[in-house]
């Protein structure tokens, strides 16, 4: 069950990556890769729970934080704006 | 006392405490350089009385030998640089002094005006100390040492701030430069062969190739030297372009001098030559005399005239020391002698010439000799010396030459069949010599004299004595050739021989005659060309149709001559420079590998991962 | 094995990317993506078929199988130099951008000979 | 006030994080939130003072029931729109008055709305949100104000201000 | 109990996630596909993270599953609407098949470029 | 110019704090849990970054202070290296010994050195990754 | 003796630290400290050197033993190679530094100057000391990245341009040698020198071992600019300033390259001739090729870095002969001979290229221009650096009676003697090429005609002359490691270091 | 769990290669981000938390970074200049396909050798290394730390983390004295 759970969500990963490579423009890359940390969010948890060890959510946070970030940055890039603006 | 090992170590600790000394005490410093290089002389003639053989460089080491590692390094010391009095070493040292005294000399009066380069007063005694260590050792490692040092300061004795001088230190140093790495190649195959390093313990059959590489890599070294064909072209660039002092110090005598010191270190001593490499050096003796002389034909400069003349000159002492019979040997040591004393004289003398007028050009010079008297003198001294017109040196030494190569028709092998050309060629070097002399006394000396030369005086005493005391050495040992300077000073280089139809074999009258004859013909031959009012192609330029007749014109004719021509238009393109050649190979590499690095990441990137495939391929 | 040759042919990609890009860049990135390949590489090697994670759940308590942890310090230090790394050439590659106006590195050859 | 509430919050998500207490987590948690409020405390929402009030806390729960029933509502939507074969959407990006003056309730209500059916909020410029809404159904202003924003915004009216 | 509901929470996220990303592949612009990915591929993760607040209580995992939502949700809605802002702001335009804009008129804010 | 919208600015300020937080926790609990100071310093380094980018570097007066951010890693590596160099110094021990008591495995003080060493290295990478990320926004090219 | 290894680290990269926190404030501190730290590093090693009576030093950094013969931390080790490599490394590092003092007043921000300098000799001075190597690869990623920035440090066009080159091949060659340490690791499980070096030699050649290795050789082949890896070195060698320049292609590419080259395949592999031979090969090509690309530069910097990528060929080549030698049995003491020369090649080339790039760096201070058609004439007016040159052009000719000549014999005599006869007239010939582009060097720069466009009135300040002195001296008195007393203290040791596990 | 790490690759070659064809850079980095994160999955399922968080950072810090490159730069030059538009294109043109046939035959042959030369060695996931065993059995004990790999990371090879800690000092000195305004003080 959580394997399967496991391989659906790498799977989706897949699909994110098609996005990204169909684009066409640079945003929807940039939201497929979002889309992609969310996903990963999920193994993250999927795993703590197989291997039965919650650290392993602390790496899906540290992930969130981080996806953030630089979703945040490639929003900024868009929106055309130095980084120090 | 250690006369020998003093030799070495007084001029080159001076030497370098004069490099230190500031340039304002450039008087003290040329007197300094006097009295040491006198001190070396007299050192060099007090050697003659010691006992021959092996000795110390060092003498109060030899009894050292506490303490563990300061020991070790004592021995190898001595190892290194034990010397070897022989009557050759011993006598070629003297020579070397002298010339360094009367270069020193020379340059005392140079005071004002500044010294031809800077320091060389210095190296000049440096020059002495390691060419006196290069005679005298007999480690070969040492030996190579200080023949490598010599090249070194060769290069400081004509650095100078113009174009030309630069470039021809830059060739000089070059070329000899090549010559050491050759040797080092040579002492390296020398060692597999003979695990000896010392050149009195050597004594190798030339049958195995790495015998043969060994002694020609040596031999390079030796005719690099001395400014033998191929490898002389250093040496007209030198004496075109560097100080008269510096080139009648080094290309014309002490280089010679280490040249063919070591060439009779090879020939006579460490190997025993086969008859092919016998048929080389003599074959390159007589190239060197024809190619040398050839060259000087056609000079309008009087430095590099004199720098060609080296070389041919060289070609003589090669000849005889190839010949390998007693007579030619001596003949070759003793034309060393001769050679190094009127070279000497004719550079100094040139320096003279150069000074005064202020142009080296033989065109734009005429008529001096009612103004410079002694360095005329001297100078017609020197000319006929050098020319072999009897009763001077030069007529001696080469006449044992001819001797020699006509003694060497009488036995077997390559080159003894061939006897008559190598004469031939001696001789027509003679005659081209003295025609090539009476060009240079008559453009310099004699000839219409010069509005704008007027005002020329004679060179101060200083500048005038060296010539003058050489002019009346080439006359005393012209003189006494036969009666006391062949068989007290220079049989005992190697090895006595009978003076069997030395004056009076007709053979060798007639072939005198026929040199004199010859040079005069070819001198007389100009008045039968009309003279040439063209283009110079040496030039470039179109002659200026005022100017007065000069000797110069008839040579051009002879460079314009069938066969000549084309011989000269390749000379001047530097077909025959081993020089030019190596660099048009070099540089036209360098140019092609230098494209291949076109800047462009992608592909220094590509070659690494090349490279790194190449490896996999090798190894798996 | 196959991951092995998978993870490799990462590598190659990276490579490849090196030689045929031609803006600074990309260089950059492929520089970061052979790099990449070669940490999984060592974590694959590190890897043990039913290994638990390196991380105790009390000392006492160790699991029979754990995998290899020395090469997850390893990487651990060579992910941090890569950053390094990258972080130098991109302050290189925007001050050559100004210098050269252009992120084209075949236009970026002053330097040749 | 608000650097005591944060502090408060910090030492909150440290003991979620650590999830155990004992005594050098609990020292190690003062001073890491200590120091966490002195770099950040002054970024803290404006107005905390109001949080005294137990109401607003309920109003909060409330809040977030409602939030939770409309996101999964959103997801359903989206599922369905995304499902059929037609798709049947009709995008659009529509200009949304917002009343709330609290700053940081503005920004909670952009993000409801981002989490609800069919709407994201693009932007917002003073008292305008821009939404981007999938199903444009309508065209009067009001109308569409009230669907897209009105079910959350009363709420945190009540919240924040 | 608590196992049901972790394995239909976890069936329920997985669903989401999938819509989101079919939403991702299949939606017409950038707008369009953030609405979908954003909101269901966010509500999955955190049905998943909810999952393990119904297996283990307030223990260990689901203290951290309780602090992943809120972050999650957060994170995610922020991102979403700058998306959307800078992809607006960069020139993209909407769906030829949209019906209204509204932000074309706001101030400031002509697109760039294409 | 400042900033990106509101909305994007109050959740980073309210957020900025939390992941400065977290990112401290993954740098004190290095050797419990995964992360330690390499982690916990980059989340640190982000906390400051998400809310420079959220904010632009005027709001918070953040500009100009890579001098003291580079300023904090030397001292933070100096630390270290004085740490890892303390045991060479006081003689019978070795470089980089883990000279301190190693406590009960599992704790939070336990392993001895290591937790500081990873406070220290998560503090000099925190800097070093806020003084490169403020060194290329700060950047302006002479033109 | 052995606590003293992990102070060549510690007190470069404490004070790099110190510079970077206070240099800003406190510009002259580390213009004085720093080369006095080399200087006492320096007279550390030599020390070090005068006393190394065991064959190894051993440390174990945190004292961790190793556990049933399995060395679970990390060692330093130190062989008479490694302190030869410490005495270079920090005698160039303080002369540098020294000469720095007043040429770096050219720069902005000297301070990130001398920590970046700081850090790389660190780096240098770990990769000279470990005993791992993972924990080489950590050092040599730190004096590659110091010299990356150094490089760059003019943020010039030419500078930043050959930086990037230089960072990317760089960096490729360190992929390829952490790869090679990934095999290693792979196929033996283990990341100590001497415990891989046992693990190899008790199993037989697999594959996957001569795969790391030929990883590892294109790798260092990369760091150490060996042809066809060479391409980047005479961009960044040319570029950097010039007291990094020295250091660059006086210790850099030897600590990094040469060294650990000389380190995994004398001492870490087996040794097999086919390795040998490759390495020989690579060596020539990369002494003739960079000899002839030298001569054919104009830029004073760009031809001294194309004549470092010849020199090191002849350190290459000749302990490549030695390897061949022994690994067909050939005789030992040509063998020892031949790695002698190509040592003290190595030693040599540190001080005679040092000293022609701070001439270079004096020629550029004074005159701003590398451009040696633009030059001429400065002997006069630039006495010391002129005759210093002179010293070093001579040295590197192989003129005696400076130490260049030395090694050179050396060099071709071993090749001779090992019956590589074509290898020695290769040697002679590039020796001869190499004499002629210094000779360049000295023609157009020194002599001949004073150009309008770039004169001086005066020499370079003190620091800059007296650095240039006292590596000429070095060039001279390196000459006196001929004699067995000296050799047999200094560099011997080294020769034995390598050839020891190799027997 | 080798099918998903398979699965994992092919996410990372495809995101690989689409980053190094990407038409403009932002496309490019952040394919390029897609490897990274699913080099983070491959870590995560390969048991290796903590390289998994700090891969996540390193991956965004890098990615911020390029971004903040890119945005200094100007847009127009973020696309690969069209070759056609150079002068001398068709040599430009093939000088590309020829890096790109010797960069395909390289890594042909790379490849090739790999798998011959590796063959041998221990396969995927099946062998206890020598030095393994020691951590594991006493890396805690020895270290106190229940993390091994932070065990190893600090106090086994320490000496190793203080390496790698300079190496990001020393990239900050570089990357500062890279980005400062001038370099010599005769421009100023
Ligand atoms: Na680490
Ligand atoms: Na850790």
């Amino acid at each position: 069950m959580m394997n399967i759970a496991l391989y659906l969500l790498i799977a989706f990963c897949l699909l994110c990556l098609i996005r990204i490579i169909l684009g066409p423009t640079v945003a929807d890359r940039v939201v497929a890769i979002d889309i992609m940390g969310i996903l990963v969010v999920g193994i993250c948890i999927l795993l703590a729970e197989k291997t039965g060890r919650s650290f392993l959510i602390d790496v899906g946070m540290a992930w969130i934080i981080l996806s953030f970030i630089g979703t945040l940055t490639m929003a900024k890039y868009l929106e055309n704006k130095k980084l120090n603006e | 006392m250690n006369a020998p090992g003093l030799i070495i170590i007084v001029p080159i600790l001076a030497g370098l405490l004069l490099l230190c000394l500031p340039s304002a005490l450039l008087r003290i410093k040329a007197w300094t350089a006097m009295a040491v290089s006198l001190f070396a002389l007299v050192l060099a003639f007090m050697a003659i009385g010691e006992e021959k053989g092996l000795t110390w460089m060092v003498p109060f080491l030899k009894d050292y030998t506490s303490g563990d590692a300061s020991g070790k390094l004592v021995t190898s010391l001595l190892r290194l640089t034990a010397l070897r009095l022989d009557a050759i070493s011993v006598w070629m040292t003297i020579l070397a002094a002298f010339y360094a005294w009367i270069v020193s000399v020379y340059t005392l009066s140079s005071g004002k005006e500044g010294e031809p380069v800077p320091n060389f007063h210095g190296y000049v005694l440096i020059t002495l100390g390691f060419a006196a260590g290069a005679l005298l050792c007999d480690h070969l490692l040492f030996f190579l040492f200080c023949w490598g040092v010599l090249g070194l300061t060769l290069f400081m004795l004509i650095r100078g701030n113009n174009d030309e001088q630069a470039a021809a230190a830059k060739k000089s140093l070059i070329m000899i430069g090549a010559s050491d790495s050759l040797m080092i190649l040579g002492i390296g195959l020398l060692w597999i062969v003979q695990p000896s390093m010392n050149i009195s313990g050597i004594h190798l059959g030339t049958d195995t190739p790495l015998a043969v590489g060994a002694f020609l890599c040596l031999l390079a070294g030796s005719l690099t030297k001395a400014g033998a064909f191929p490898f002389h072209t250093w040496v007209p660039d030198f004496a075109e372009t560097g100080p008269a002092a510096s080139s009648a110090f080094l290309p014309a005598s002490v280089d010679k001098l280490l040249g063919i010191y070591l060439l009779a270190r090879l020939c006579l001593g460490m190997f025993i030559l086969n008859e092919w490499l016998v048929f080389l050096i003599i074959l390159t003796g007589s190239v060197t005399i024809i190619a040398g002389v050839m060259m000087a034909l056609a000079q309008h400069k009087f430095k590099k005239l004199l720098g060609y003349h080296a070389v041919s000159q060289v070609g003589y002492m090669i000849l005889g020391i190839g010949i390998g019979t007693p007579v030619g040997i001596a003949g070759g040591l003793f034309h060393l002698f001769n050679n190094a004393l009127y070279k000497t004289g004719l550079f100094l003398s040139a320096g003279n010439v150069e000074k005064q007028t202020g142009t080296d050009d033989i065109d734009q010079t005429g008529g001096l000799a009612a103004f410079m008297p002694f360095t005329f003198a001297s100078s017609l001294v020197f000319a006929l010396a050098i020319s072999g017109v009897p009763p001077l040196n030069g007529f001696a030494s080469k006449w044992l030459i001819y001797q020699g190569v006509i003694d060497l028709g009488s036995q077997g092998g390559v080159s003894a069949t061939l006897w008559p050309l190598w004469l031939g060629m001696a001789v027509l070097g003679s005659a081209l010599t003295l025609a090539s002399f009476i060009k240079f006394l008559t453009g310099i000396f004699l000839g219409a004299r010069r509005e704008e030369l007027a005002s020329v005086k004679e060179s101060n005493g200083f500048r005038c004595t060296p010539p003058v005391i050489l002019a009346l050495l080439c006359l005393a040992s012209g003189i006494l050739a036969s009666g006391l300077v062949i068989p007290r000073m220079i049989m005992p280089l190697y090895q006595k021989f009978d003076f069997v139809g030395f004056w009076n074999s007709e053979l060798i009258s007639i072939l005198v005659i026929l040199s004199f004859v010859l040079g005069f013909l070819f001198y007389a031959m100009h008045k039968l060309v009309k003279i040439r009012v063209a283009e110079s192609f040496t030039g470039g330029e179109p002659k200026k149709e005022e100017k007065p007749v000069v000797v110069g014109d008839f040579y051009l004719n002879i460079t314009r001559a069938p066969f000549f021509e084309v011989i000269y238009r390749m000379a001047e393109k530097k077909w025959f420079d081993i020089y030019a050649w190596g660099k048009e190979l070099v540089l036209a590499t360098g140019k092609g590998l230098s494209i291949l690095h076109t800047g462009l990441l992608p592909l220094y990137v590509l070659w690494a991962a090349a490279g790194l495939i190449i490896l996999l391929l090798v190894f798996l | 094995m196959v991951l092995f040759i998978m993870c490799f042919i990462l590598f190659l990609v990276g490579l490849y990317g090196v030689i045929t890009r031609r803006n600074l860049i990309k260089i950059i990135i492929a520089l970061s993506i052979m790099e990449y390949s070669l940490n999984l590489f060592f974590i694959l090697i590190g890897y043990r078929k039913g290994g638990e994670i390196p991380i105790l759940k009390d000392a006492g308590a160790v699991p029979p199988v754990v995998v290899d942890p020395l090469p997850q310090a390893m990487i651990l230090t060579a992910i941090v130099i890569g950053l390094a790394t990258t972080a130098l050439l991109l302050a290189i590659a925007i001050r050559l951008y100004r210098k050269y106006k252009t992120f084209d590195v075949s236009g970026i050859n002053a330097l040749k000979g | 006030m608000k650097y005591i509430a944060y502090f408060i919050l910090c030492l909150i998500i440290w003991f979620l994080l650590t999830a155990r207490i004992y005594l050098e987590n609990i020292v190690a948690g003062i001073l890491v939130s200590g120091i966490t409020t002195l770099f950040f405390g002054r970024y803290f929402i404006e107005g905390v003072g109001k949080f005294l009030e137990p109401k607003r806390y309920f109003w909060l729960l409330v809040y977030l029931i409602m939030f939770i029933w409309e996101c999964i509502k959103a997801n359903f939507d989206v599922a369905y729109r995304v499902l059929h074969p037609a798709m049947p959407i009709r995008p659009g990006i529509v200009k949304v008055n917002v009343t709330i003056r609290s700053e940081f309730g503005k920004a909670i209500l952009a993000n409801s709305i981002t989490m609800t059916p069919g709407t994201i909020s693009v932007d917002l410029i003073g008292d305008t949100l821009y939404v981007h809404w999938i199903n444009v159904f309508t065209d009067d202003p009001g109308k569409y104000s009230r669907i897209v924003s009105g079910r959350f915004e009363n709420l945190l009216k009540k919240i924040f201000d | 109990m608590s196992d049901i509901l972790f394995y239909l929470l976890i069936g329920t996220g997985i669903l989401f996630d999938l819509f989101g990303c079919i939403g991702l592949l299949r939606l017409p612009d950038v707008y369009n596909r953030l609405q979908s990915a954003t909101k269901c591929v966010t509500l999955g993760t955190c049905c998943i993270a909810a999952s393990l607040l119904a297996r283990y209580g307030l223990a260990d995992f689901g203290l951290k599953a309780l602090l992943i939502i809120p972050l999650l949700f957060f994170t995610s809605t922020v991102a979403a609407h700058a998306l959307a802002r800078g992809s607006y702001k960069a020139g993209i335009r909407l769906w030829k098949g949209s019906v209204k804009d509204d932000y074309s008129k706001a101030e400031a804010n002509e697109p760039v470029k294409e | 110019m400042n900033g990106m919208s509101l909305i994007v600015k109050k959740i980073t300020q309210l957020m900025a704090g939390i992941i400065f937080l977290y990112g401290v926790y993954v740098m004190l609990h290095g050797h419990l849990t995964p992360g330690g100071g390499f982690a916990g310093g980059t989340i640190v380094a982000g906390s400051f970054i998400l809310l420079i980018v959220a904010n632009g570097i005027r709001v918070f007066g953040l500009h100009r202070e890579e001098q003291l951010s580079s300023a904090v890693e030397s001292i933070a590596i100096l630390v270290f290296l004085l740490l890892a160099t303390a045991g060479l110094l006081t003689g019978a021990m070795w470089f980089f010994q883990n000279y301190m008591p190693h406590g009960t495995p599992g704790n939070l003080v336990s392993a001895g050195l290591i937790p500081v060493y990873n406070l220290v290295v998560g503090t000099e990478v925190a800097a070093a990754l806020l003084t490169i990320f403020l060194g290329f926004v700060i950047y302006k090219a002479e033109d | 003796m052995e606590a003293l290894l992990p102070l060549f680290v510690v007190i470069p990269l404490g004070f790099a630290f110190i510079t970077a926190l206070l240099g800003r404030y406190i510009p002259l501190f580390h213009r004085i400290a720093i080369p006095l730290v080399f200087l006492f590093l320096s007279v550390l090693s030599v020390w070090m050197m005068a006393n190394l009576r065991e064959t190894v030093l051993t440390y174990m950094v945190g004292g961790w033993e190793p556990v049933n013969g399995i060395p679970v931390g990390i060692h330093l080790s130190a062989d008479g190679f490694s302190v030869l490599l410490l005495v270079i490394i920090n005698s160039l590092a303080f002369l540098s530094a020294f000469y720095s003092y007043a040429y770096i007043e050219q720069y902005t921000s000297g301070h990130y100057f001398y920590a970046l300098f700081c850090l790389m000799v660190a780096g240098m001075n770990g990769v000279a000391v470990t005993g791992d190597i993972f924990n080489l690869y950590v050092f040599l990623e730190i004096a590659a990245i110091a010299s990356y920035a150094l490089v760059a440090f003019g943020i010039k066009k030419e500078e930043l341009e050959a930086s990037f080159k230089y960072q990317v091949l760089g960096g490729i060659g360190s992929l390829f040698i952490l790869f090679g340490i990934g095999v290693l690791y792979w196929a033996t499980g283990t990341l100590n020198m001497a415990d891989i070096h046992k693990i190899i030699g008790s199993t037989a050649v697999s594959p996957g071992i001569v795969f790391a290795g030929v990883l590892l050789l294109a790798g260092f082949g990369i760091k150490s600019a060996m042809v066809p890896f060479h391409s980047w070195l005479p961009d960044a060698h040319s570029s950097a300033p010039s007291p990094i320049s020295a250091m660059l292609s006086g210790v850099l590419i030897k600590s990094i390259g040469i060294y650990c080259l000389l380190r995994f395949f004398f001492n870490i592999f087996t040794a097999s001739s086919q390795v040998a031979y490759v390495i020989t090969t690579l060596g020539v090509a990369s002494m003739v090729i960079g000899a002839f690309l030298a001569i054919y530069q104009w830029d004073i910097k760009r031809l001294l870095a194309y004549s470092s990528i010849s020199q090191i060929g002849y350190v290459v080549m000749s302990a490549g002969i030695g390897l061949i030698l022994l690994c067909n049995h050939g005789d030992i003491h040509v063998a020892a001979l031949a790695i002698f020369g190509g040592i003290y090649h190595l030693m040599n080339h540190a001080f005679f290229k040092g000293l022609l790039f701070l001439n270079a760096g004096s020629l550029e201070y004074r005159l701003k221009t590398r451009n040696l058609l633009k030059m001429g004439g400065l002997a006069s007016s630039m006495p010391v650096t002129s005759s210093t040159s002179l010293v070093a052009s001579m040295a590197i000719a192989g003129i005696p009676p400076f130490n260049g000549f030395f090694s050179k014999l050396v060099i071709i005599v071993a090749a001779v003697k090992s019956g590589f006869y074509g290898l020695a007239i290769i040697a002679v010939i590039v020796s001869i090429i190499t004499l002629s582009l210094f000779l360049k060097f000295q023609r157009y720069a020194f002599y001949g005609k004073p150009s309008e466009s770039a004169t001086t009135e005066k020499d370079v300040p003190f620091s800059m002359e007296g650095t240039m002195i006292l590596l000429a001296v070095c060039c001279l008195l390196l000459s006196l490691l001929i004699f067995p007393f000296f050799r047999n203290l200094i560099l011997m040791p080294a020769v034995h270091a390598l050839m020891n596990a190799t027997i | 769990m080798e099918e998903a790490l398979l699965f994992i690759l092919i996410i990372m070659l495809a995101g690989a290669l689409y980053a190094l064809y990407a038409k403009d850079l932002l496309s490019a980095v952040v394919s390029y981000g897609i490897v990274g994160f699913a080099l983070v999955i491959a870590f995560l399922l390969l048991q290796a938390p903590d390289l998994a968080i700090v891969q996540v950072v390193v991956e965004t810090i890098s990615l911020v970074i390029m971004i903040s490159v890119l945005i200094i730069s100007t847009r127009e030059d973020l696309q690969e200049t069209p070759v056609a538009k150079i002068k001398g294109a068709s040599y430009i043109q093939f000088r590309h396909m020829m890096y790109v046939a010797a960069a395909l035959v390289i890594t042909g042959l790379f490849l090739y050798f790999f798998v011959a030369s590796t063959a041998m060695l221990p396969a995927f996931g099946e062998h206890q290394t020598r030095m393994a065993t020691e951590y594991v059995q006493h890396g805690a004990e020895k270290t106190g730390a229940i993390n091994l790999v932070t065990g190893i990371v600090f106090d086994f090879r320490g000496y190793d983390t203080l390496g790698e800690a300079t190496v990001l000092f020393t990239a900050v000195i570089g990357v500062l004295a890279m980005l400062r305004l001038v370099g010599k003080k005769e421009e100023l």
